[in-house]
């Protein structure tokens, strides 16, 4: 095997392994397990960093396993695919980190991190994917391992999460699947185009079924990009643990479904033919819907971790609208924002597990002067809070700044004004956390959790946080420069938009 | 076996065997009755295959079919009612649950 | 690099904050910072690009932004000085301090779309830390931020529509919008006065001076790339004109002497609004420099006045009297040379000139009659040690500054030296004055609620929000419970040996049957 | 290779139960390991079998030289090798189960069990080496006989009861298919299926169609089957669930796909019963409150999944069909002999199987846990089992001959399997104390069924091919 296939499976597998270890190994090997995780974790990032290296000096990794006839496992690392590898990849480095931190002494931590890991792996899979095939392959494995992970409090609550989301998840992928095999009996295997679309060589009597067969898919994807109203489950699925809620709510699971509406548009049918078929403009309108719905929603919640559930479905829908808005300049608004929206809302939910786990602080209401308390969680919450409302320099502000011109490009100014509209609501929804965090007296005593740190709290848990704040600050602020993620999709941009 | 003709009728007589048979099988509730008509159901799809139109030479194939049909049936008869005592001794009645009431 | 160079200092200042123990230090060292930028505006570099910031920042200033850079630095030096003896100040309040001069100091020097809304919006954001000062202010802070999110987003758009290459009557209307805001421009005036009126003289003086200029810039920056609008023109310059002599109105029927002046800013800033919409009337290329002047005298005057409210006494009094007459631009005052430059522009639409030019005088009557208002409001003022010393600086630097602005800017300053042409306006305020004196028990009985249409908007907003947090709460519809439903009956028919035998026959048919047809 | 090995190696899977069969009884001890002894033989002949097959052809053999009419002739070809293979691979692994489980768990049965397993097996082995009908006719006997003597084996009346439902049942089903195999006697003169290939007179068809049915448990009439396998000990129902019911289905495909290969109405007829059975079967799977009956009801909803393939296998897309359907009931057995296996560990541990009590078998039986999940996934047929891959085929099938509405039924399939399997796992989380800590060893042989199933889709590529190209 050349090293141009050894990369995505060594990629694969830095996850995979030390997850199928995990699964066996006995409750009290703490130190074992973690250091497990962490190998992995950082072998995976190093080798990231690597394929990046390679594939901006136009190096091609690929590597294909038959699995069915004529549909082999296709694993193949584009810039797209990196995009995601390269977020989930840093992402699953911090949350290990914060996740050793969070579960100290509680029960099932080996079912936990193996899953946690089968979880990454399958992100990285469908990251990696060449094919269809491959995509709904490991878009599965996603929504399986992901289970364990919602039920894993074992509560009655949590147990009817894991039905809702298993109820949600598993019809969108059934939609999916058939979506997918009639495409491929329609169109016969093909791979992801490189730019274009693969199955724009149709011919136009099958244009109805086409575009049948991209809503279908779309809609499918749809579930786990919790487009409304198939976004349910999400907020449901906030009873999971933190690290859970942060990597997979809000970063890994989502991501699969608004990846896949990129793959689909971008790779499958290509953003001409997706506009010509009119699906594009679907997508757009059930996107704004979504965008405002999710922020006027997240609006009435007092809980902390559901009111960033329904910011997560609002802001999952920048991506959507990015892609849907065909253009290069939407279409870098919406792919950089797939790694903006994760690094900042991996912030918030750090932080407000952190809340929870030290002060025991769920709602909103109680966090009445929690800045003077935990300064450093609620500095680094502030900072993704108005990352979300894109206020510049940060991250957030870069997405919108894109998608604003891509709305404008693609004369869809309704568009803009959702996303103002949306930044607005934000506001309306974050400012007040922050208003109480800092500027409200706490009345009476904390309930605190943990044994007192020096730290304001168990430093395992505050580093992750303090590090992503800095990086929605660093992405922001040097938006502009060559390792910035949004160099990285321009690239992608010009690969599918070629002027 | 001498070639003498074996008629339509005997089939057709098969044939309404077979169909009381399983009639009563199905419907009759003593289990002494169905394992019976059980093996009457099989005779009669013998005398199916027997059936010889024209008289010509016996057909060998025909009587070992028919012969090692009984053979079968009598034994699957045999166990039914070895089956049926046992059921009987453990519950008293030798019937079916839930069937046949009402 | 020295533009660089002023704005390092307050963001070093933020990062100090975060240490323990600093706060102190910063707050000593605050008056000091802003004057960083002074080497930036007295010997102005080309423009930097540092394309690796942000989308690729540009900072560089136009000749007339200079002016208005020192200036702000001035301001926000005598204004930290203010603060600094202004009693205790919280570390967030000394934070949002800081992010707004770099936010201040940044707008004038930005020179790209992204690189502007940057630091404007760092500007208004954070300038909420600054009024909300204690409980008190927290209503009109709300305010003050909802209103400035709002207008930011206007903002953004227009200067996405320029990044775009795509100027236009929306853009226009959309910045004219999203800076006006800041500048009171009618109908988004409201949150002001009880902006200014909530927080300390050296909050508000950074309101009514920092924050106008920065607005002013970006208008005299950005504004002229829309091209000749005539409608924007026209409703620039009704809008202006009834901001002018409304604030100045509504101001007169003010009780506190903050909220007061911040009526005086949204009527001087209604001048600056008809300016534009001369700009934007006609053809000819905008001459930014006169409205850049006019930004600069009102903006140093104003927070002079400002901080005079914080301070008091005698000696004070005169001080803001003169500022006074400045402002309502007395002979060889600030206010006079700017209004005499502004008279020279508008040549793309006499028509529109001719009328506005008739106007402006009328506003510096009516400027006078509020500045008497204000004075007399003012007359029983304690005074309070440790305001003086800024108050008197600023003071200075307001009536000198907008000279030596002028000589910096205009060919020959000496042009705009106008006597009786600026006299008669106060002599008219003084009648007017005289003939209401018998009244003015009267009319000091009459009031208006600072930030007239707040006591409406305020409500509104608050109804809104709790309307959109309200709705559609109830929980949606549960799943269709499949095991709720158990067809039983039928499967023991199925299970039993009649059924069965039936189901057998049947079947046997129905192959038969399709068998035979198919 | 020469005809002597190629006859022993035919000889073998079915000599060599039997001869255990028939020795076991007399033994004192050691049944079990003479009984593993047996089955590992099967697993090798069978191995060998496929080493040795010609890709184009069949091992044939003549019964004690008497050839056909008269004489029995087996026949090994891709098919009967493939479930020859699987069907040792699982009964073996079950063997195993029951050596290790039954002495503990059920005392009174460790001895018992073995005849009826080996003489089953040894049934079964002969049915997919039969090539004509009457042959079948028998095996099909003796399967029958062998199976509900597993189902007695507990011996209280419920397993009576349903021991004597199946033996009736099958009865008037093997009646039936005797009936249609004297038509199709009378109509072409043979009892081979390849040699009446195209001329099996539609009543023949029928008859013996029903007849399958019945005996195989198929929609409509399934009812038989949830008493029967439910009753029977762990081992027992796994063989039951996971091999024997497929029995029919393989006879049918024998039926249809080689000796009737143009008759498509009754194809569509066929599916719509197995569509019955996806949607009839998942719908009681979800109402039964004990795990047993739960889990045969979903062997009749999966039965449903393998009829459809009759409709679908036609023209360029006979191949991928076929394929998909042997492959799924291949990962399906596997799947369903683990599930029925972890169900007889929940019945040891709990002393019931009541779902609504399984409470506390996440912490304490873990290994049962994960494979009544695995062996879930194959059933939901999601990615990477085996179930996955056959069901991606049918599809593609279903689209490309473009009969859409059997798609929906596999994916609608698809989603009740979900049901039902995850009602259980829900059920297993929580903390609660068993009545006894099952033992290790027995879970772990489940847990291999399980993720055999659900590597048969990670190594299906090479199979797949071969069957495609074995397609009648």
């Amino acid at each position: 095997m050349t090293l141009q296939g050894a990369l995505p499976l060594a990629i694969l597998g830095s996850s995979l392994l030390p997850g199928l270890i995990i699964f066996f190994l006995a409750e009290p090997h703490r130190r074992g397990r973690t250091w497990l995780n962490m190998a992995g974790a950082v072998i995976k990032v190093l080798l990231v960093a690597g394929a990046l290296l390679g594939v901006y000096h136009g190096a091609t990794f690929e590597v294909a396993v038959p699995l069915v006839p004529d549909y082999p496992l296709l694993l193949r690392l584009d810039p797209l695919a990196l995009l995601f590898v390269s977020l989930s990849a840093v992402l699953w480095l911090l949350t290990t980190v914060y996740a050793v931190g969070y579960l100290e002494g509680s029960p099932n931590r080996s079912r936990f991190f193996g899953f946690f890991s089968l979880c990454v792996s399958a992100t990285v899979g469908i990251a990696m994917a060449g094919n269809l095939f491959t995509l709904f392959f490991f878009y599965e494995v996603l929504t399986l391992s992901t289970y364990p992970l919602v039920v894993h409090r074992e509560t009655e609550q949590s147990l009817r999460a894991g039905r809702i989301y298993l109820a949600y998840v598993m019809t969108g992928s059934a939609v999916l699947l058939g979506a997918v095999v009639w495409l491929h009996a329609l169109a016969g295997p093909f791979e992801f185009a490189v730019s274009g679309g693969a199955v724009d060589h149709l011919d136009a009597e099958h244009r109805p079924a086409l575009l049948a067969i991209f809503l279908l898919m779309v809609g499918g994807f749809g579930v786990k990009a919790a487009l409304v109203p198939m976004h349910r489950w999400l907020p449901a699925a906030m009873v999971a643990p933190a690290p859970v809620s942060a990597l997979l709510h809000a970063v890994a699971v989502v991501k699969a479904g608004a990846f896949g509406i990129a793959r689909t548009v971008y790779d499958v049918f290509g953003a001409e033919l997706a506009h010509d078929l009119g699906g594009t403009t679907v997508l757009a309108a059930v996107a704004g819907f979504t965008i405002i719905y999710g922020s006027l929603r997240a609006l009435q919640q007092d809980d902390l971790k559901r009111r960033l559930a329904y910011s997560t479905v609002s802001q999952l829908s920048y991506i959507v609208l990015g892609v849907s808005l065909v253009g290069p300049l939407a279409t870098i608004g919406g792919l950089v924002h797939l790694v903006h929206q994760g690094i900042m809302k991996i912030t918030l939910f750090f932080a407000a597990g952190n809340l929870a786990e030290t002060l025991h602080l769920h709602k909103v209401s109680e966090l009445d002067g929690v800045g003077r308390r935990m300064p450093w969680t609620m500095a680094a919450f502030t900072v993704a809070a108005f990352g979300m409302m894109s206020a510049p320099p940060l991250a957030g502000f870069v997405s919108e700044w894109f998608l604003g011109l891509g709305a404008l490009e693609g004369d869809a100014p309704w568009a803009l004004a959702v996303l103002l509209a949306s930044s607005l609501l934000n506001a309306a929804y974050f400012l007040p956390v922050v208003y109480r965090g800092w500027f409200r007296p706490r009345r009476g005593p904390w309930h605190e959790n943990l044994p007192r740190h020096r730290l304001e709290t168990h430093p395992w848990l505050l580093l992750p946080p303090v590090i992503t704040a800095g990086m929605v600050i660093a992405l922001g602020l040097f938006a502009a420069s060559v390792w910035s993620p949004l160099t990285w999709v321009r690239l992608i941009a010009a690969q599918e938009y070629p002027l | 076996m001498s070639g003498a003709e074996v008629p339509l009728a005997y089939a057709l007589v098969g044939m309404v065997v077979l169909v009381r048979a399983l009639y009563a099988l199905f419907v009759r509730p003593h289990l002494l009755h169905k394992l019976v008509a059980g093996n009457l159901a099989a005779s009669g799809v013998f005398l199916v295959i027997t059936y010889a139109p024209d008289g010509g030479p016996p057909d060998p194939v025909a009587q070992a079919l028919v012969l090692t049909g009984i053979v079968v049936s009598v034994a699957v008869t045999a166990y039914g009612a070895a089956l049926l005592a046992r059921l009987n001794e453990t519950s008293g009645k030798p019937y079916l649950e839930h069937d046949h009431e009402a | 690099m020295i533009l660089a160079l002023a704005l390092l200092p307050p963001l070093l200042a933020v990062a100090l904050l975060a240490a323990p123990g600093m706060q102190r230090r910063v707050l000593t060292a605050t008056p000091w910072l802003p004057l960083a930028a002074l080497p930036a505006a007295l010997a102005p570099p080309p423009p930097m690009e540092l394309e690796f910031l942000l989308l690729g920042l540009r900072l560089g200033l136009e000749p007339w932004a200079q002016p208005l850079l020192a200036a702000t630095a001035l301001l926000w030096a005598c204004a930290g000085w203010a603060l600094r003896h202004g009693g205790p100040v919280s570390v967030p309040r000394l934070l949002a301090w800081q992010l707004t001069l770099a936010g201040n100091l940044g707008a004038l020097m930005a020179l790209d779309e992204p690189g502007f809304y940057l630091f404007f919006a760092l500007l208004s954001i954070a300038a909420y830390g600054v009024v909300v000062r204690n409980r008190a202010a927290r209503g009109a802070a709300r305010t003050y931020l909802a209103v400035a999110l709002f207008a930011e987003l206007l903002l953004l758009a227009g200067l996405m529509l320029l990044a775009l290459g795509r100027p236009g009557p929306t853009a226009g209307v959309l910045l004219l919008f999203g800076l006006g805001a800041k500048l009171g421009m009618l109908p988004l005036h409201f949150p002001l006065p009880p902006a200014y009126a909530a927080t300390d003289a050296a909050g508000a003086a950074v309101f009514g001076g920092g924050l106008t200029m920065a607005a002013v810039a970006g208008w005299l920056r950005f504004v002229p790339q829309v091209g000749t609008q005539p409608e924007l023109a026209i409703y620039a310059l009704a809008a202006g004109l009834a901001a002018a002599f409304l604030g100045a109105a509504a101001g007169l029927l003010q009780r506190d002497s903050r909220a007061l002046l911040a009526y005086s800013t949204i009527s001087q800033m209604g001048i600056v609004t008809a300016g534009l919409g001369l700009a934007l009337a006609g053809p000819a290329p905008l001459v930014a420099a006169p409205l850049a002047l006019f930004a600069l005298h009102h903006g140093l005057t104003k927070a002079a006045l400002l901080l005079g409210t914080g301070a008091g006494g005698p000696l004070v009094l005169t001080g803001l009297a003169l500022l006074s007459l400045a402002l309502a631009g007395a002979p060889l005052s600030g206010g006079a040379l700017a209004k005499a430059w502004l008279e020279s522009m508008g040549e793309g639409a006499p028509a529109l000139a001719e009328m506005a030019h008739g106007w402006l005088p009328f506003t510096s009557a009516a400027t006078a009659l509020l500045m008497a208002r204000f004075l007399w409001l003012m007359r029983g003022a304690a005074t309070r040690s440790g305001q003086r010393g800024p108050f008197a600086a600023l003071t200075v630097t307001a009536l000198a500054a907008p000279w030596l602005a002028l000589l910096y800017l205009h060919p020959q300053p000496t042009e705009l030296v106008k006597g009786w042409a600026t006299l008669w306006p106060l002599l008219v305020a003084a009648g007017v004055l005289a003939l209401a004196w018998p009244l003015r028990t009267r009319i000091g009985r009459w009031r208006l609620p600072p930030g007239d249409l707040v006591v409406v908007a305020a409500p509104l907003g608050r109804l809104l929000y709790r309307a959109a947090a309200a709705w559609g709460s109830g929980r949606p519809p549960r799943l269709l419970q499949l095991s709720r439903f158990a067809p039983r009956a039928l499967e023991r028919h199925l299970r039993g040996l009649p059924g069965t035998g039936v189901v057998l026959f049947a079947l046997v048919l129905l192959f038969a049957v399709v068998l035979a047809l198919g | 290779m020469s005809g002597a090995v190629a006859s022993w190696l035919l000889a073998a899977p079915v000599a060599l139960p039997l001869g255990a069969g028939l020795i076991v009884p007399l033994l004192r001890r050691g049944r079990s390991l003479a009984a593993l002894a047996a089955g590992a033989g099967v697993v090798a002949a069978a191995l060998l079998l496929l080493a040795v097959r010609d890709p184009d052809g069949a091992m044939e053999l003549a019964v004690g030289g008497w050839s056909p009419p008269l004489g029995i002739r087996w026949r090994a070809d891709l098919l009967a090798i493939t479930f020859l293979l699987s069907t040792a691979v699982i009964a073996l692994t079950v063997a195993l189960f029951a050596a290790l489980h039954l002495p503990r768990a059920e005392p009174a049965l460790a001895g018992r069990l073995w005849a009826p397993l080996l003489f089953l097996w040894s049934a079964l082995n002969a049915l997919y080496l039969s090539a004509d009908v009457f042959n079948l006719y028998v095996t099909l006997e003796l399967l029958t006989l062998a199976a509900v003597m597993l189902v007695t084996l507990e011996g209280e009346r419920q397993a009576l009861d349903g021991a004597m439902r199946y033996l009736l049942v099958a009865l008037a089903g093997s009646t039936v298919y005797l009936l249609g195999v004297a038509l199709l006697y009378h109509a072409t003169g043979t009892l081979d299926l390849t040699l009446a290939a195209g001329a099996v007179p539609g009543a023949a068809l029928a008859l013996m169609t029903v007849g399958l049915m019945a005996k195989g448990a198929l929609f409509p009439l399934h009812g038989w089957l949830p008493p029967a396998h439910a009753a029977a000990p762990a081992p027992g129902s796994a063989l039951l669930s996971a091999v024997v019911v497929k029995s029919a289905f393989y006879i049918l495909l024998r039926l249809w796909l080689e000796a009737a290969p143009d008759e498509h109405a009754g194809r569509m007829l066929l599916a719509a019963c197995g569509t019955g059975a996806v949607l009839w079967g998942s719908l009681l799977a979800l109402t039964q409150k004990r795990l047993k009956l739960l889990v045969a009801y979903s062997t009749v909803a999966q039965l449903g999944y393998l009829l459809l393939v009759f409709p679908l296998a036609v023209g360029s897309w006979s191949g991928p069909a076929y394929a998909g359907a042997v492959w799924l009931a291949v990962s399906h057995g596997l799947a369903k002999a683990a599930m029925f296996l972890a169900a007889g560990t929940v019945m040891h541990a709990l002393g019931h199987d009541r779902i609504a009590e399984l409470r506390g078998l996440a912490h304490h039986a873990p290994v049962t846990m994960l494979t009544l999940a695995l062996a879930g996934v194959t059933l939901m047929g999601l990615p990477p089992s085996g179930g996955f891959v056959a069901k991606w085929l049918l599809l593609s099938a279903a689209f490309g001959t473009g009969q859409w509405f059997w798609a929906l039924v596999l994916l609608a399939g698809g989603l009740l399997a979900a049901v039902y399997t995850f009602r259980v796992i829900g059920a297993g989380f929580g903390e609660a104390a068993l009545a006894r800590v099952p033992r290790r060893a027995p879970q772990w042989l489940a847990f291999a069924l399980a993720t055999a199933a659900l590597l048969a889709g990670v190594v299906a590529e090479l199979p797949l091919r071969q069957l495609q190209e074995a397609a009648p």
